[in-house]
């Protein structure tokens, strides 16, 4: 079943640097902006690009994943002639099996996979990025110079440079160097982490890459460099839109605070709709005695205190008098009566005792310390949780 | 897997419910902001583990074949049985008009009724708000004995017709009342009904060639006169059937009493309707929102007291709404103040508007209207 | 994903199928051994890339309605698009007849096509059995600059009507022909149209102002006479138009021929229907078979020589059939002796029989006959 | 969400007993009596009892399995509330990830995916079975005599009984005495490898069982002993109809040809359907000078040649003069005109040259050899390969 174009998704991590959001579940299923999971916007990203065979890389924890995606029918992918497919490690004839050791080595241990559909190219997508991207301009463009891989940058302020993959191009576009997080960078141009290959070539690259025993197996690292060492054409493709990393706690926070301003990221265009799989919940309740204001409210949320500036995902309940201020709530978690959490986040099923006190405001803008309560954990009544503080899940026995 | 098949009454457009059912019928009317009425009698007969439902419909059943599609939301979708739209067949010319009654909807669907596998059929009104555990009313019914069991309302079924039993000393009845006038201890049947197949098919044949046309009036009198007996389940739930205007709006409105709602939706007996993706509700820096529902996809930057709000709704900078039903897609203009008006969907007000309806005579405002 | 909407004409019944269209539309008929007519419409369609297709019913169609299911079979069932039965609506009384022309039909569906967001449209008849590479139409459509392009069949569409067009040096035609009097190098329409989406508005228009009915009489007259061109594009491949009992039986037994079958099902356009899961064919100890197509389910001890069965077929020992078509789950009984003879679906021959038609006059035996 | 009974189906391993035939893809989907895969027959068989969670334990070469089942459609599983679930090994937080070790490891491993369901009982299955068979009437016994385990039993020829798990029972039915491969049996009961656990009891033995570093962590071998051992309460439910392992190209061969005594399983009864998915293919087609006798014949064969005694599987084609006798052609397979294939296996899309021959007849029914080509394979026009002989996939890059 030949396709011009597919998709693999590396959702393998753990995402550890989000410590206790992640203990139970891999970062692509992490809740955002409310409605959503990280891995909507890849996935939606693909389903509006036209791009119908989507491999998700995974080796962390994947029955949440699993169950999320489901037939894929949410992105509309349940077809027969394509969809979503999962792909952990695996075994084979006469081999007992390999973890996937880099991003490149995800790639490679699944190139029969990718070589199912005949592709021309093939699109290389991370699982911890919120953006709206058209993949289909971007192959326009791939095609259009003949290049052996496109990849997608941004303008990032100078001083932030350095924590990015920086690319220098030439004046018609192409990549004429790449720096992995350099200590001085010569460009403000950030590589996304989205690439697309001429898939012979990508292939040709990543069976060498393997021999090389020193090799981290790692695109960014060790496959790009080569590429380019090689004299491949490499083209830079701007990207102007929202983009934001999601990978640690501040950013994370950030990012959803983010969605409550609708000119960054236009999550109500219909020409490009975000779609996610939705819990069967009731519609949101808004009490008699409830405030709520500059916030994003899911279905299934009962508010009976005052939210303001927050992203409550669905099945969140507010207890009478309770002040939720500069916080994500996940799905489920339940904040008891006059309960006060500000500038935090809370986990899925977490449960905030009646009167407890979670974070605190900063002292300026710059001094923001994010709190955080793992999934199905438990802050008891009346207990103070400082700023920045870690709550670990240990509530419940599952 | 339960031996018992679902049949849904989806013909019916009432006439007290005005411009509401004009673009469609009584069982796909809107409501609680992400529902359809049907979704009651379909969710309650997938969470007992009915496994094939046929809907009898006839006309302007489009929006219910939008709604429905395959039966996929809930879990009807299946290879064997499953659930089956079922048009008037092979009655070409007999009958344009309106259904007159229940029995000759079930005549003109009698082929289907014939090839039901199951030898129990729960028949369940397209238009009741109402989650009824039919696993326990099938248990009640095969422990009675009775051919036929009638689920009751402990409460006068709200907006509901007057049809009462007379319960004898077993909790079970042979007398049927049609009038509303007072009998100690009758209670009013929600028409809903599990019935022995076979018996069903003997009253719609015996209906069918004594030209009758109705369940009550002829078939469950010829029973009871025959000597037949009806069991008597009370269901204790909430229940509201939407027959009028006045039925709609304040069985919405109900849905602000957190007792009713969490009757009607619980986690133990779902619920189910058709998925829509949307972004989750976002309210402005200078929206208010009081004792309100409200389905994703809004923009809320107006105030909102005592509402119910369907998905994708709009409500503008400085409007007001108070007492309202607002259907999806409808966008309420900048300044704009409302007050009991129901708005079906794709309504457009205009900035500055006012209307001001009373709980009695709510305003409707027709779907797709820009005022 | 192609700017293309499909519409598909499945509300006819031929009236010289006879009893093979009983129970059912054309567009329904069972053909080649697992597939219904309409499989050949819709898998143009979905291997063409349209996404959103309606199909126009009226009557008779509740075996339509089980065959296609959501459209999951031809990957139709999408979110926004997919599959659309379109029965006739806001007809109340209007027409309680079948559809006079494709005129009528368009017109009953006015509302739909007016909210179709492709800017193209095609029109495939259910009753057209071809694998027509609609891809390929449609480029041919963009780049001849005619507003409606008409698929025409390399030799005379088989069983199909006699309207034809007269290639102009372009390729392209302003003259249509009723009559099948001998023109050189007239072309005949397979009645398979591309046509910009706003002229079938005007034309849906034009006629239902006017009283036109028919869509070559009225329409595409009409249009000629007004100046339009219609570009002409040619199917190569096999093409027969299934409107009575002998062009339904030459079609079947066209299919035994390698070069046919192998031009209707390919890999690269595959032939989608719906999936029924069985058992393979069972060949017993004494069982013969030559130039026969089998589906899978069938359980065969007798012999069959040039004969369609499709699943689930029995045929029991020393039974001899010879250019038959015996539908789904049909029994052939012992030693019965079969030539020429169409059987529908759950037909019963009992032990002994015999029954021998001719290849102008085969006999049909109807649905769940049991003789 | 709460479930009764839910499945546990081990699919894990290579089958490497059948050898080339499973270089390519695991034992479960291995082609079976023409139109089926070997996991139908549980999948179908949980299906037909009325269990809708069925989790499916596999490591090896997921891909091809993965595709089968899907959403898990074909088998009326694509529900909500419940479905077909593939878990392959996973790394969890502080875990790098470890491979199944044994089948009682492999559901240790999971516990929290059957914990999502609450269940009471967990029924273990393995993908390597034939048989038709009502889990819900296995269930009933073992609720009705308050077991602790239920074993599924079928009575063997004494003389083969040191091959199977043998069991020793009471009066009453309950297990005295369980002996893996014994060599002189004491009873002619054999395990069926089929098990109902009251699962809070199979938790406690699973995770004993883990610390125990002796332990090779298999239901045979370890978990079943020590239940009997510490005195829980074992019943056999005893069986009585058509069951056959094809762990072996013997057994796989035999199983197969017993497909064409429809009195031995009965395929045709439309009261236990055994579903599968299907491709999509136009009907079978019989040649002007063909013959076919006493063989099963799959859509989308092409047959011009003799086939008797035979099963095909869909997309098979066999050339003008071919004789195919006593054999098993699985997808999509050609076989060349004139070529002669006698008791053999014939592997997906392998192809035998014009005028080859593929096995012969045995001398006498005690001496058959089981010729196998794997699939991809290729015989040379005109070429012999001996009886017994096992040609290996080579001729396609894939």
């Amino acid at each position: 079943m030949k396709k011009e174009c597919i998709a693999m998704l590396l959702a393998g991590g753990q995402g550890s640097r989000l410590y206790s959001l992640t203990s139970r579940a891999a970062k692509p299923i992490m809740p955002f902006g409310g409605k959503y999971r990280i891995i909507d916007f890849p996935l939606s990203n693909c389903a509006n690009s036209g791009i119908n065979v989507v491999g998700v890389l995974t080796q962390y924890q994947p029955l949440q994943l699993n169950s999320y995606i489901g037939s894929g029918q949410p992105w509309d992918m349940d077809i027969s002639r394509g969809g979503v497919y999962i792909l952990p490690p695996y075994q084979s004839a006469g081999s007992k099996g390999e973890w996937f050791s880099g991003t490149a080595n995800a790639i490679y241990q699944n190139i029969a996979f990718a070589d199912l559909w005949e592709p021309e190219y093939v699109l290389i997508l991370s699982g911890d990025h919120i953006y709206k991207m058209d993949y289909a301009d971007m192959l326009e463009q791939h095609k259009e110079h003949g290049a052996d891989c496109t990849i997608a940058v941004i303008q990032v302020p100078l001083e932030e440079a350095s924590r990015f993959g920086i690319m220098s191009t030439d004046e018609k576009g192409f990549v004429t160097k790449f720096a992995e997080k350099p200590k001085e960078p010569e460009s403000d141009l950030a590589s996304m982490g989205i690439y697309i290959f001429t898939w012979q070539k990508l292939k040709k690259y990543l069976i060498e890459d393997e021999q090389n025993p020193q090799s981290e197996k790692d695109f960014g690292k060790n496959i790009i460099p080569n590429m380019l060492n090689s004299g491949e054409k490499l083209w830079a493709y701007s990207f102007n839109g929202y983009w934001r990393d999601v990978g640690t706690i501040d950013s994370l926070w950030e990012s959803n605070m983010d969605m409550l301003a609708p000119a960054l990221i236009d999550l109500y265009d219909r020409s490009w709709p975000i779609r996610s799989r939705s819990p069967i919940k009731p519609p949101h309740y808004i009490g008699e005695n409830a405030e709520i204001r500059h916030s994003i409210v899911t279905e299934g949320c009962d508010i009976r205190g005052t939210v303001s500036n927050s992203v409550l995902s669905s099945g969140v309940s507010v207890g009478e008098g309770a002040v939720v201020n500069y916080s994500i709530l996940m799905p489920g978690c339940e904040i008891g009566k006059n309960a006060i959490v500000e500038y935090s986040i809370i986990g899925e099923n977490a449960v905030i005792g009646e009167g407890a006190a979670v974070g605190s405001p900063p002292n300026g803008m710059s001094d923001i310390k994010i709190t955080t309560c793992g999934p199905d954990s438990a802050v008891n009544a009346s207990a103070r949780v400082e700023a920045g503080a870690m709550i670990y899940s240990d509530r419940r026995g599952k | 897997m339960a031996d018992l098949h679902g049949l849904i009454y989806a013909f019916h457009s009432s006439p007290a419910l005005g411009d509401l059912v004009m673009p469609r019928t009584s069982a796909s009317l809107p409501f609680c902001s992400r529902y359809r009425l049907i979704d009651f009698a379909l969710s309650s007969m997938a969470n007992a583990g009915v496994r094939g439902v046929g809907v009898i419909m006839q006309r302007d059943y489009q929006s219910l074949l939008d709604h429905m599609g395959s039966g996929k939301d809930w879990d009807l979708s299946r290879l064997s049985g499953g659930l089956r739209l079922l048009p008037p067949f092979g009655m070409h010319g007999s009958s344009l008009g309106e259904y007159k009654g229940g029995m000759e909807a079930l005549s003109a669907v009698r082929a289907y009724i014939n090839d039901i596998k199951q030898n129990y059929v729960v028949i369940f009104r397209g238009d009741l708000a109402a989650n009824i555990d039919l696993k326990d009313v099938f248990d009640a019914h095969l422990s009675s004995g009775c051919q036929i069991t009638a689920v009751c309302a402990e409460n006068a079924c709200k907006g509901g017709g007057d049809i009462r039993f007379i319960p004898d000393t077993q909790g079970n009845s042979k007398k049927m009342l049609f009038s509303n006038f007072n009998e100690n201890g009758a209670l009013s049947t929600t028409e809903v009904y599990v019935i022995n197949k076979s018996l069903l098919v003997n009253l719609v044949d015996w209906c069918h060639s004594n030209g009758k046309l109705h369940f009550h009036r002829d078939a469950l009198t010829h029973y009871l006169n025959e000597g037949g007996t009806v069991g008597l389940y009370v269901h204790k739930g909430y229940t509201a059937r939407i027959c009028s205007v006045s039925d709609y709006y304040s069985a919405n409105m109900d849905m602000l009493k957190a007792e009713y709602r969490n009757d009607l939706f619980n986690d133990d007996n779902p619920i189910y309707t058709k998925g829509r993706s949307s972004v989750s509700t976002y309210y402005g820096e200078d929206a208010f929102s009081r004792n309100s529902l409200v389905a994703d996809g809004c923009y809320i930057e107006g105030e909102l007291t005592n509402c119910v709000l369907f998905r994708g709704v709009r409500v503008k900078k400085g409007a007001k709404l108070k007492d309202c039903v607002i259907m999806q897609d409808s966008v309420v203009g900048e300044n704009v103040s409302l007050s009991h008006v129901i708005a079906d969907k794709y309504t457009v007000f205009s900035d500055g508007l006012a209307l001001s309806g009373s709980h009695v005579l709510p305003i409707i405002v027709p779907k797709c209207k820009i005022i």
